[in-house]
């Protein structure tokens, strides 16, 4: 599977590609230049992802370790996190630059908390959530799921199972905690477990030796985005030109760690987290392509991270129609169109 | 030391004997060999007094006596009058210390042998007054042992003591944090109980006259490791009383033993 | 400490006391408010952003706001805590009786106690879920996150027992059942008095943790959830609102154990004497 | 329990203490050879995969093959156990002293150490994350989970110090500093030490819990990682062996605070006097 | 109650006095009156003897003098010779139970009092190894307080109070668990001792023996609540010894001791 969709020779694997159109800023260092920016002359800016380093965060890896955040003029610092961390709230109190956050609905949840942070950008087009299920059990589509005991976390009970139950009428009864161990699932033929379509059905095909079924919400209308940058509305209003620079690169990163040569991003990943394997990794970005986790939709058009008031409005109205929401939210708070769109880094992708 | 205790089994007890102690030894972990190779014979119904410098053995005797601890070499060999059924104690113990439990009444701890014993309640009750009468803390029956003096407390423990009239009763001085008047009452008490029920008693004490007054027998122990240094035997008119504690005899026996008792001591004293 | 200031000279006892009572009540009272008027100065002079960490008016009206659904959740934290408080002080002193019944037992048992003590409830959950029934498992939970100080405590106790008072038992030929109810349990009463006491904590964190790794979600769940999903839904006033009812819920079980020890004790147990007794 | 079924006649007491002694040390040995043999047969005879209970054999396997990573996240964990140790020992006794010096502190203090006791360290730690460097952090969380234990049973010991003494050390003048030093902390040493080894446990599952809530996550991080990684990976047997290796790290902790408490009491203390002293 | 004892600030203390109570009550909070109306001067450097019933007070009354305990009512004051600076104590107390420290060898609990007033470690060694001869105690130095008998802790607690040598000295039945040959012969060490310092003592025993041997003044107390029951002055020649125990003098004032106590004692007694 590692071979799938290998892409064609990147445009510039060395030197990573200069943007279409350039932020203009005043001080930027152009990218390109022969004199490397010397470490003094970078602005520091740290990154926390939601999760242990993994393919998912690959762009963001790939752009630190082929050296694109610092052509950007940036020395960017990511923080990875994990079980139970919680680098939002470091986002929020000023410890953090930047956070990917998992979904809109948080997004919106920070506009009805009037935490002052917007969305940047959407890596993910597509939620990359799935239920999983036994062969036996015999689901072929998402209601089939409804009797099943379902193994949701936290997180997941305060999102999209609120979705689930508004839209297809799933019941709490039936919910067990998940805490990231697929034990319990595994021994109940008659249950589903969540996931992410890019790891958890290949970890219990490896483990468990069996092809779990897998529903992915996103295919049922759950069209929220995933793993968005955000940041603090201070920072988008007094520093936008370092917040489009490391939007910029963040999708450059995307696209090469997608259809280059991603060994560099893959060893970071490694290096941070030295239980991911080789074969795991490729799974993911296979997944992912897959799937048009990524890449798909407007991102095509508008480039990696693209985002549009359309999503967001119909994202939106099935939240508060879960009562995830409240429906009097001034949802667009919650985002920003003036760092994404930009089409950047288009021209790496492979055409075919 | 193993192979010489073996020998010491003394198979059944001889007739008429309660308590019988042959080459006894005592020795801690800590090296301390508290006593010396020590013999006792007590016949069933004997008063026996063990007069000894501080720190000699004595408790360390009655505690080897009630199988509180084991003997470092030598047999130790309790018969009790009675067939030891369940509950049917042979043994009472008055230890130096007062040894309440703290969580519970005067009347609690009074009555806590013939709970053990599962004594009927009505029983219970009228033996626990009636003992506490007899050390005269009726009136402190729901006090409890931190309340009490320490004169007190050691009275509670002679209550608990008496009140199931034990075959084999072991004294570690109870009457030493008493004052006169209520030491000579219990004193009397104590001989006209022994007198009535003709039990075994063991009964430790410093004070000579007590001694005296009380027992059959005086047993005077040496200094540590305690053995038997004399021994004395108090043939004086029964019953005794105020009569015997002011007549002649008395005296001359109160002498006779203080004078033993100085006379062992010495070694200590150099 | 008893009396290491008592007057020389005769004192007014009872308004003494009366008065000293009346601060005992104050004093913590007056603490408190300082402690809050601290917090919110803290806050306020700071800017310190309601989502970061709000003033306690916030949380306060976030409470009362929030009522409905954090008394539900509260009514079922404490259920569980209760039932895990009174399996660990049933299961820690059955198994400190256990233990004590022989040196043997202690010695090849008390590992498994010190596995279970430090097991995190998280990576064992889910086999409990799998081969137990949820309300069960969240119970063993509970269970395994706070009885390990009554079974240490109770143990401690019972090997404190003065060594002539369990003669005397000895001598008087006391059943092993009459030892343990007479003496021993008594005697340990302090000592598990003690244990209670750090379990009663203990047992609410324990029905938090189980409700994390075991619980059920959703409608009718406890603290724990609505802690988590405050905090991970950014409605940082309700989770402060959260912990709020979850402290005061500690000192609540604290003070009422905390209340039967000293009455358990306080005719007998030097800890819990007066000054003057 | 003391001589409670001292032999009459005396007994080789050299040889049968020789023989007990060996006997305390295999039986323990014995039983866990019994569990790890039904843990075994019930893996095999249920045929339970590997992915939910692996057998002893694979865990085993599994623990020496992945010893280079578990080893390193061991000693990790071990590091911030003691130092979570060391803060909950140091500032649990340190606490009681102070609570200790008057019962005004000690209604207005302990309520918050209370609080801190049934705050759950998830909800916390963010907030000690933003206001501190995550190294400290990390110790906090720890300490807070491991402190009580020993606050409380200190103060319980300070409580219980003989008032003879007390009044004894009144008459000589004592200083506050030597009444401390030669009074409250030895009488108060063998609760201490108890508390201490309930802390010993908690600190680990502190350092565990510490490490989800604060710790870094990926290369370089603690067990509390591993399992959740291993668990998530669903690499049971991993799993599986770091449990075993926390398990493990507990009971050794237990016997080291167990025999130092034995070598700090052997001479006087009830609790660890042996049968017949 | 806290009316009538505010009339008792009793100001300056008397010149040559040691010890002045005036009025005191204590009454315990379970109710018990342990101590009625007390009035006692003690002259500085007088040896008092403090008899009477057990659970009278006198305990009471020792710990209300060295200020462990506060009256519920009356004034209570003590003036000690010395200038009273940190450590020099001028109070010695001798319990009637041990109360040694149990984590302490027999050396650490007597040489507590050196200790605490930061004596210099050779002075310190010294003088404890002094008063440990003095209760022939040397040989256990090192032992801890559970390893000796009773009586042996009881003489760890004398040697304790003694060395430091100081104002006044308030002795709990410190004798009771000692054999008579060890009690007589720390008699005649206390003497001297007292016959050499006139330290301030006061002495609660009951045997009035003792109490007519060691003492200028005895006081015999009614039983509980404890007033004064009778005073006797025992002038005796100076120094005394063998000789005034044996004589006739002694015994004389013995008997009538023992009558006041019995006298004073009676009511209890119905
Ligand atoms: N637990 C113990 N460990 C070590 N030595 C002990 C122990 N108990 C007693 N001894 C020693 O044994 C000796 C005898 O002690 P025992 O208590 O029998 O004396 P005693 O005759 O009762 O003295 P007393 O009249 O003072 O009560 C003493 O020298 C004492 O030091
Ligand atoms: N802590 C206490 N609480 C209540 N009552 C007490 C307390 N201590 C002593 N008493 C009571 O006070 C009275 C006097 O006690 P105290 O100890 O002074 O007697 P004593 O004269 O020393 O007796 P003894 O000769 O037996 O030692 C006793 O009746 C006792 O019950
Ligand atoms: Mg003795
Ligand atoms: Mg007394």
């Amino acid at each position: 599977a590692s071979e799938h969709g290998a892409p064609a020779k990147p445009a510039a694997p060395e030197k990573p590609a200069v943007p279409d159109k350039p932020a203009a800023a005043e001080k930027q260092v152009m990218p390109g230049k022969p004199a490397k920016p010397d470490k003094d002359s970078l602005d520091k800016v740290s990154f926390g992802t939601n999760w242990v380093a993994e393919a998912e965060h690959g762009g963001f890896f790939q752009a630190v370790a082929d050296g694109t955040y610092k052509n950007f003029g940036l020395d960017v610092a990511i923080v990875p996190g994990g079980p139970n961390v919680n680098n939002r709230a470091l986002l929020i109190a000023g410890k953090l630059d930047f956070f990917m956050s998992a979904n809109t609905l948080q997004s919106f949840d920070a506009v009805a908390n009037n935490v002052p942070v917007v969305a940047v950008a959407a890596i993910f087009q597509k939620d990359p959530q799935v239920l999983l299920a036994h062969p036996e059990s015999k689901v072929a589509k998402l209601t089939d799921l409804k009797p099943l005991t379902l193994f949701v976390s936290k997180e997941g009970v305060a999102s999209y199972f609120q979705w689930l139950k508004s839209e297809y009428g799933f019941s709490e009864a039936k919910v067990k905690p998940y805490t990231f161990n697929a034990q319990p699932f595994l021994v109940d033929q008659q249950s589903a477990m969540q996931g992410y379509v890019t790891s958890e059905p290949f970890v219990i095909e490896k483990q468990a030796k069996f092809k779990p079924t897998v529903v992915l919400l996103a295919d049922y209308g759950f069209d929220g985005y995933s793993t968005l940058i955000e940041t603090r509305r201070d920072l988008t209003d007094k520093k936008p030109d370092l917040v489009q620079r490391f939007v910029d690169a963040s999708m450059i990163g995307w696209y090469n760690y997608l259809y280059g040569d991603n060994a560099a991003g893959n060893a970071m990943i490694k290096m941070l987290n030295p239980e991911m394997s080789d074969d795991m990794l490729a799974y993911s970005v296979a997944k992912m392509k897959e799937f048009g986790i990524v890449d798909s939709g407007d991102a095509l058009r508008d480039g990696i991270g693209a985002m549009s008031d359309a999503r967001y409005a119909s994202f939106f109205d099935k939240m508060s129609r879960a009562g995830a929401v409240r429906r009097d939210l001034d949802f667009r708070k919650a985002y920003t169109l003036r760092f994404a769109n930009k089409g950047i880094g288009l021209n790496l992708r492979p055409r075919n | 030391m193993a192979d010489s205790a073996a020998s010491f089994d003394l198979g059944a007890p001889p007739a008429g004997y309660a308590v019988r102690l042959r080459g006894v030894t005592k020795a801690y972990p800590n090296g301390t060999t508290a006593l010396g190779p020590f013999d006792l014979d007590v016949r069933s119904g004997e008063f026996v007094s063990l007069l000894g410098p501080s720190g000699c053995g004595k408790s360390t005797a009655l505690r080897l006596i009630a199988g509180l601890s084991a003997p470092s070499s030598g047999g130790v060999l309790v018969s009790s009058q009675a067939p030891r059924r369940r509950g049917e104690h042979s043994i009472g113990f008055v230890f130096q210390e007062p040894t309440l439990m703290p969580w519970t009444s005067v009347r609690g701890n009074v009555s806590l042998p013939l709970r053990l014993a599962r004594a009927s309640r009505a029983d219970t009750e009228a033996r626990v007054s009636e003992a506490l009468a007899g050390v005269d803390l009726l009136d402190f029956a729901d006090a409890f042992p931190r309340e009490l003096s320490g004169g007190m407390r050691m009275r509670v423990s002679l209550a608990r003591a008496l009140v199931t009239e034990p075959d084999i009763l072991l004294m570690d001085e109870p009457f030493a944090a008493l004052d006169e008047i209520t030491r000579f009452r219990l004193n009397d008490d104590l001989l006209a109980l022994w007198r009535k029920l003709r039990k075994t008693i063991i009964f430790v004490t410093h004070s000579v006259f007590e001694s005296v007054y009380l027992s059959q027998r005086v047993i005077v122990m040496t200094p540590r490791p305690g053995r038997t240094g004399a021994e004395f035997r108090i043939e004086a008119l029964e019953p005794r009383g105020a009569d015997f504690r002011t007549s002649a005899d008395y005296a001359a026996q109160c002498r006779e033993v203080s004078l033993a008792l100085a006379r062992t001591s010495e070694p200590v004293r150099a | 400490m008893s009396g290491l200031n008592a007057p020389r000279l005769p004192s007014d006892e009872t308004g003494a006391r009366g008065g000293a009572r009346l601060l005992r009540l104050l004093l913590p009272i007056v603490v408190l408010a300082a402690g809050v008027t601290v917090w919110d100065l803290a806050v306020r002079l700071n800017q310190i952003p309601p989502y970061v960490l709000p003033g306690p008016g916030l949380v306060l009206r976030t409470l009362i706001a929030d009522w409905p659904v954090l008394s539900a959740s509260l009514v079922t934290t404490l259920w569980t805590t209760l039932e895990g408080f009174l399996a660990a002080a049933l299961g820690g002193i059955a198994l400190a009786l256990l233990f004590n019944q022989s040196k043997w037992l202690e010695y090849s048992l008390f590992p498994y106690a010190v596995v279970l003590q430090v097991t995190p409830v998280i990576a064992v959950a889910p086999l409990l879920l799998i081969y137990l029934p949820q309300e069960t498992a969240v119970i063993v939970c509970a269970w395994i996150v706070a009885f390990f100080p009554v079974l240490a405590n109770t143990t401690l106790g019972l090997n404190s027992v003065d060594r002539n008072l369990a003669g005397l038992f000895q001598l008087y030929g006391a059943s092993p059942m009459q030892t343990l109810v007479r003496l021993k349990l008594p005697a340990a009463l302090p000592y598990i008095l003690g244990g209670l006491r750090i379990a009663g904590g203990l047992s609410l964190i324990g029905a938090v943790v189980a409700e994390i790794a075991a619980g059920s979600a959703g409608a009718g769940s406890g603290l724990a959830y609505r802690i988590a999903e405050s905090s991970y839904r950014l409605n940082i006033p309700r989770m402060f609102a959260a912990l709020l009812l979850l402290s005061a819920a500690g000192i609540v079980i604290y003070v009422l154990l905390a209340l039967a020890s000293h009455l358990l004790l306080r005719r007998w147990h030097e800890s819990a004497l007066g000054k003057d007794n």
